[in-house]
């Protein structure tokens, strides 16, 4: 049916009213993908719990660990946030029928998303320790490894989107899966917020 | 009576996909429900039989007090591989991917699951898994029991990293499971099924969804840190370099609490069927079950530092785990005495799985009083970590889930196959699986009070005696297992026909002819009652055709 | 050297900082009377940004200084 | 709603003999529980004992009279209401659906029962967990698989446990390795031993004896044998009169002034004959005794100890872990005193149970690993 709607140009669509079928679906798929970021910020939370559970057990913090860079830590934190400020302009475009708007926007939150990991690679070779090097080695890198995993699986993940969007796989009424991209990109974000905050305010 | 709500129509479910032809898509790689349900139960009676055995090498083993059929060391694989399969390849498959998917889709008037090839990706994860977790066999098998406390599990073979990865991913294939079906109870329900007419065996996976989907994920996080200090040398648990033993057991206990409840609530909603079925008579405090479930899977999340009494919990927080388990006494106590009522003034079909029901009344009550007991901090001081907990465990979850797994067995046989399963073989492998167990595992209580550990491969000389007699009642209770397994495959092809309803039950599923079609439902029904009034007309509307000769629904263009 | 790439990382997080903080209250006030449940998430995670952003910047501003940071 | 189609229900009088009956048996179950010869089975070592036991006492006779209830009424049901031959197939039972009174009730009840059971719980609880005065500290020490022990003003850790009648003692417990228990039976009390982690109780001797430790944690290969039943390491907690403990602990400290703090003294200092030693013997012992914390791989497979293939004769490691040179007489050396390392200690000769010709077979069995 989506194949039907596509115009000349490959993209977009007619405004075409959107059937029972991909109402009962849409709603589905993203009541399974928020079902999923549940799971996945249990996860988070397991790992955060670790890391507050052997910060606070024994030696005080940071057990002779490596320091950290917080100015680095927050102004790369202000480049993933504004990606999710460019994410949503770009679904909001979208929903307003404006393909090049949408392309723009979803393209200027990789490259942010791109500039965030460069700047967990700096900080990583600030810090200069390893994986192994006891708890502070054990939980930063497992999590901000595990957010950094998440945030390349993003990019790939949004770049996928764009890419299928240009092929008009996706059409102004019916949009699912830039929904969910979305959603998952505003979760990476906001993920963050949580680690910044027990990294490096806490 | 309140009109039900009409069915709309050109939505999901009258989305009918064209049945797939080849025997691989038809029973290998498959999307529909009945037949991945029907696989997760082949290959969890698979790993059965391989856990089966190891349980016997146990009690060979343990038939001598100084030991003498295998080394410690082997001792210790054996019974730290045959805790894992029973809980992840055993119970919880058979219960959550296996009846699960095999019924409750039906049961909610859905013609399959939410995401039907997320459900094929969740089995096809569970087989590889359990053939690693018996791979590592080869490498040196994890060895510090299902519970893997480091810094043991550190010391442990290879095999422990193999452990870690296979329970990850059978993990994994739970979380999905769970979101799968909370999204299709949630979402999929035929018209007029609402929360509170809801058969009890949907309300059971209905509360075991979520306690997959969070607390299993909580366990992966736990199993890839174990598995990156064994590989990488992570310091999360090794206390020699700041980590912290008791971590693990924080994090363990946190999926693990939960999991006892995955293992038991769908067992629970199983029982809830069975019994009104047999006692011809409405299921007794239908809300009062439903609730208790939810109160028990919320509580479940609250009670998990209560395995860890004796590991060296602050005494401010041993206070709250000890009284919040006690409160799950409450609604569990609620459910035991409902389903006893309904028994009372019922007209009762004594079936076998009938048998098997109000056997798990009996063993699963012994069982849960004794968690009460261990709930008390002192009580539990003395009994931790000794056969009175082998002795509790086995009792919820042979006495209790593994009842209601056959229980279900007999129950929804003829749902599968379309033939019953022969009654008389039935009740002779009841008889005697009742005797064997209650002879195996009642003199662990005394055995662990005296003074037994749990765990050991060989023992102090005076437990010989009542250590002999659980081995040779574990010898009636694996006869009784192969007789109904035996059963089960004799039936398949030699059993009597068993027609859609045999047992006169009211659920959606009995509906539908046997074994089910490929689309459930030539019409999606609606419901306008809950199911279990017996004296009443069905509660559906819209079935009429399922059992005549009309033709099966059109699939959607594609 | 090292101090002035602090002091201009500083200065680049506060003032995009307060960027993002104002796009996410305005997007949320525009988003705000939008139904359906991914946008109740979406209100939520645009919140959070917000937050993500005032932390941020007083990060920058030396206001909020974990024990684990130079 | 279903609640008013339910019919009025009638209880006949069967079930109210049935019920009659129930209570009887459940009160005679109760009276067996509170006067049931719990000590003359296990007899109770300390004072805290007693409590504990008051409280199972307590718990068992309600957990029986519950079971007696419950089962009684299931089998009562399950013969009354059994479908006779001539009943129809379609007939139904009694048609009700709830009872408020009833399930309120059934609410109530447990959780007033949950209430007395948690206040009583909690009472003793607190009196295991308040610290008497003037109590006498003594440390447990877990290890693969034996226990140690230390006493104030003592040197060294020492292998038996003694303690003076009727003194308040503090028992703080740790592990050197792996985690491991610390549970005597006599004295219904147990603490996992952690490492890392000292965990601790109290409680005060009431009765003179012998009584064994047993460790309910799992910890290795011979944690079956971590106490005193089959060990060659009997685990004893000896409680004496006070004089008794007095004229031991003189005699203790005296011995112990010479021992190191990490090592007892060397058991037999004799210089063994390392010739003869049977390889075969040897290899099996290995099994038995030390494959659980060495590998046979190269030095860096570390299990607990590092790998021992080679070991006499491998190039990258000329010394052994104490700094000695790789020879049979240095190993027989470790092997007799033992050796801390920095994740676990190997036990010396005593420990381990190892005779000299133990020794020398080990030595042999070692030569053969290139």
């Amino acid at each position: 049916m989506a194949v039907a709607s596509v115009t000349q140009r490959g993209y977009g669509g007619l405004a075409e009213e959107p059937d029972q079928l991909y109402v009962e679906t849409r709603e589905l798929r993203i009541q399974g993908f928020l079902l999923f970021m549940v799971s996945d910020l249990v996860l988070f939370s397991s790992f955060i719990f670790a890391y507050l559970y052997l910060r606070n057990s024994g030696q005080g913090w940071p057990a002779g660990g490596p320091k950290l860079d917080i100015a680095l830590a927050a102004v790369n934190s202000i480049v993933l946030f504004g990606s999710g400020a460019t994410m949503h302009f770009a679904l909001e475009n979208w929903k307003h029928g404006s393909f090049s708007k949408f392309a723009n926007w979803i393209v200027m939150t990789i490259i942010l998303g791109a500039g965030f990991l460069s700047g967990q690679v700096l900080e990583y070779i600030h810090i200069g320790a390893r994986w192994s090097s006891g708890i502070f080695g054990a939980s930063f890198y497992t999590l901000t490894g595990m957010h950094g995993l998440h945030v390349f699986a993003g990019i790939i993940y949004l770049t996928v989107l764009l890419l299928q969007a240009a092929q008009g796989k996706y059409t102004f009424t019916k949009y699912t899966g830039l929904t969910l991209g979305t959603l998952y990109w505003h979760f990476v974000d906001v993920i963050w917020v949580v680690l910044f905050s027990i990294f490096y305010l806490l | 009576m309140a009109a039900a709500a009409i069915h709309a129509g050109g939505g999901l479910a009258d989305h009918i996909h064209p049945e797939p032809q080849g025997f691989v898509r038809k029973y290998v790689f498959s999307i529909d429900h009945k037949i991945i349900g029907i696989q997760y139960m082949i290959t969890a009676f698979l790993f059965m039989i391989l856990g089966g055995m190891l349980a016997e090498l146990i009690r060979v083993q343990l038939m001598k007090a100084s030991g003498g059929l295998m080394t410690p060391e082997t001792y210790n694989e054996v019974y730290s591989v045959h805790g894992s399969t029973m809980v992840w390849l055993v119970i919880i498959p058979l219960l959550t991917g296996g009846f699960g998917n095999l019924i409750f889709p039906v049961q909610i008037g859905a013609r399959d699951v939410a995401f039907p090839w997320l459900n094929m990706l969740s089995f096809w994860l569970f087989p590889p898994a359990g053939l690693m977790l018996y791979a590592s066999f080869l490498m040196g098998a994890p060895t510090a029991g299902w519970t893997e406390y480091p810094p043991m599990s550190l010391q442990g073979g290879a095999g422990t990293s193999m452990w870690a990865a296979a329970i990850f991913l059978i993990g994994v294939s739970s979380t999905m499971t769970g979101i799968n079906f909370l999204v299709t109870i949630l979402k999929m329900r035929a018209p007029g099924m609402t929360f509170t007419r809801m058969p009890l065996f949907v309300w059971g996976q209905f509360v075991t969804a979520p306690l997959l989907m969070i607390a299993t994920t909580a366990l992966g996080a736990a199993l890839a840190a174990l598995f990156v200090q064994r590989q990488f040398g992570v310091a999360f648990f090794d206390p020699t370099r700041g980590g912290s033993p008791l971590l693990w057991q924080h994090m363990f206990w946190f999926y693990s609490h939960p999991a006892v409840y995955i293992m038991i609530l769908p067992a629970f909603g199983m029982i809830s069927e069975i019994l009104p079925t047999f006692s011809r008579k409405p299921i007794f405090g239908y809300k009062m079950i439903a609730f208790s479930s939810c109160a028990i899977a919320i509580l479940g999340f609250m009670v998990w530092a209560h395995h860890m009494f004796t590991s060296g919990l602050a005494p401010a927080l041993q206070l709250p785990f000890m009284v919040l388990t006690m409160l799950i006494a409450i609604p569990t106590g609620v459910k035991i005495f409902s389903w006893v009522t309904t028994l009372w003034g019922g007209v009762i079909h004594m079936t076998t799985s009938m048998m098997f029901a109000i056997g798990f009344l009996a063993t699963f009550t012994l069982g849960g009083i004794t968690g009460v007991f261990l709930a008390a901090v002192p009580f539990d001081l003395h009994a931790h970590g000794t056969y009175f907990i082998v002795a509790h465990l086995h009792y919820v979850l042979v006495g209790g889930s593994l009842m209601g797994i056959l229980a279900g067995l007999f129950y929804w046989y003829p749902k599968m196959s379309g033939r019953l399963m022969n009654e008389t073989l039935g009740k002779w492998a009841f008889w005697l699986f009742f005797i064997g167990f209650n002879g195996t595992f009642l003199p662990m209580h005394w055995l662990g009070m005296w003074g037994q550990p749990r765990r050991v491969a060989m023992y102090d000389p005076q437990f010989q005696a009542w250590n002999q007699v659980a081995s040779y009642f574990s010898f009636v209770m694996t006869a009784a297992l192969i007789l109904v397994l035996v059963n089960a495959l004799w039936s398949m092809r030699n059993g009597k026909r068993s027609g859609p309803n045999p047992w006169n039950a009211r659920t959606l599923e009995w509906q539908i002819p046997s074994p089910m079609p490929y689309y459930n439902f030539k019409h999606v029904p609606s419901v306008f009652a809950a199911p279990y009034d017996f004296a009443e007309p069905l509660p559906y509307r819209g079935l009429e055709e399922e059992l005549d000769g009309a033709p099966p629904p059109v699939p959607a263009a594609h | 050297m090292e101090a002035n790439v602090a002091h201009v990382e500083r200065i680049l997080a506060i003032f995009f900082g307060i960027v993002v903080f104002l796009v996410a209250v305005i997007a949320l006030r525009n988003d705000w009377k939008s139904q359906g449940i991914e946008n109740q998430v979406f209100k939520i995670m645009l919140g959070l940004l917000a937050l993500g952003a005032i932390l941020g910047i007083l990060a920058a501003l030396g206001v909020l200084i974990g024990k684990g940071v130079a | 709603m279903p609640e008013n189609r339910d019919p009025v229900v009638h209880l006949d009088r069967q079930f109210w003999i049935v019920t009659a009956v129930l209570a009887v048996l459940a009160l005679i179950s109760i009276l067996w529980w509170v006067w049931a010869p719990i000590t003359s089975i296990m007899p109770e070592a300390v004072d805290k004992a007693q409590q504990i036991d008051a409280l199972f006492r307590f718990l068992a006779a309600s957990g029986t009279a519950l079971f007696i209830f419950v089962c009684g009424y299931i089998v009562y049901f399950s013969l009354a209401f059994r479908r006779h031959a001539g009943t129809p197939d379609d007939a139904v039972g009694i048609q009700i659906h709830d009872n408020n009174k009833l399930e309120t009730w059934w609410t109530i009840v447990p959780t007033v029962f949950v209430v007395i059971m948690a206040i009583f719980s909690l009472r003793i609880w607190y009196g295991i967990e308040v610290a008497p005065n003037n109590t006498l500290v003594v440390e447990a020490i877990g290890h693969q698989w034996y226990y140690t022990f230390r006493y104030p003003n003592v040197n060294g850790e020492i292998s038996e446990m003694h303690l003076p009648l009727g003194q308040p003692v503090t028992l703080h417990v740790t592990s050197s390795d792996v985690i491991h228990s610390f549970w005597i039976p006599a004295m219904r009390l147990k603490a996992d031993m952690v490492p890392g982690l000292i965990n601790t109780f109290e409680f005060t001797p009431t009765r003179p004896g012998k009584y064994e430790i047993i460790c309910t944690e799992f910890c290795g290969t011979l944690h079956g044998e971590m106490h005193s039943g089959t060990t060659q390491n009997p685990a004893y907690v000896y409680i004496d009169q006070p004089a008794t403990y007095a004229a031991w602990y003189a005699r203790t400290e005296r011995q112990q002034i010479h021992a190191s703090n990490a090592i007892a003294a060397p058991v037999s200092p004799n210089q063994l004959k390392l010739n003869g030693g049977d390889p075969k013997a040897g290899a099996k012992l290995f099994a038995a005794k030390c494959s659980a914390c060495h590998a046979i791989g190269p030095f860096d497979q570390r299990i607990v100890g590092p790998g021992l293939r080679g070991v006499l004769n491998d190039p990258a490691h000329p010394q052994l872990v104490d700094g000695d040179k790789a020879t049979p007489e240095n190993v027989a050396k470790i092997l007799e005193n033992g050796f801390k390392g920095s994740i676990g200690q190997m036990p010396n000769q005593a420990a381990n149970g190892l005779s000299n010709k133990d020794i020398v077979n080990l030595v042999a069995y070692l030569k053969t690993l290139k």
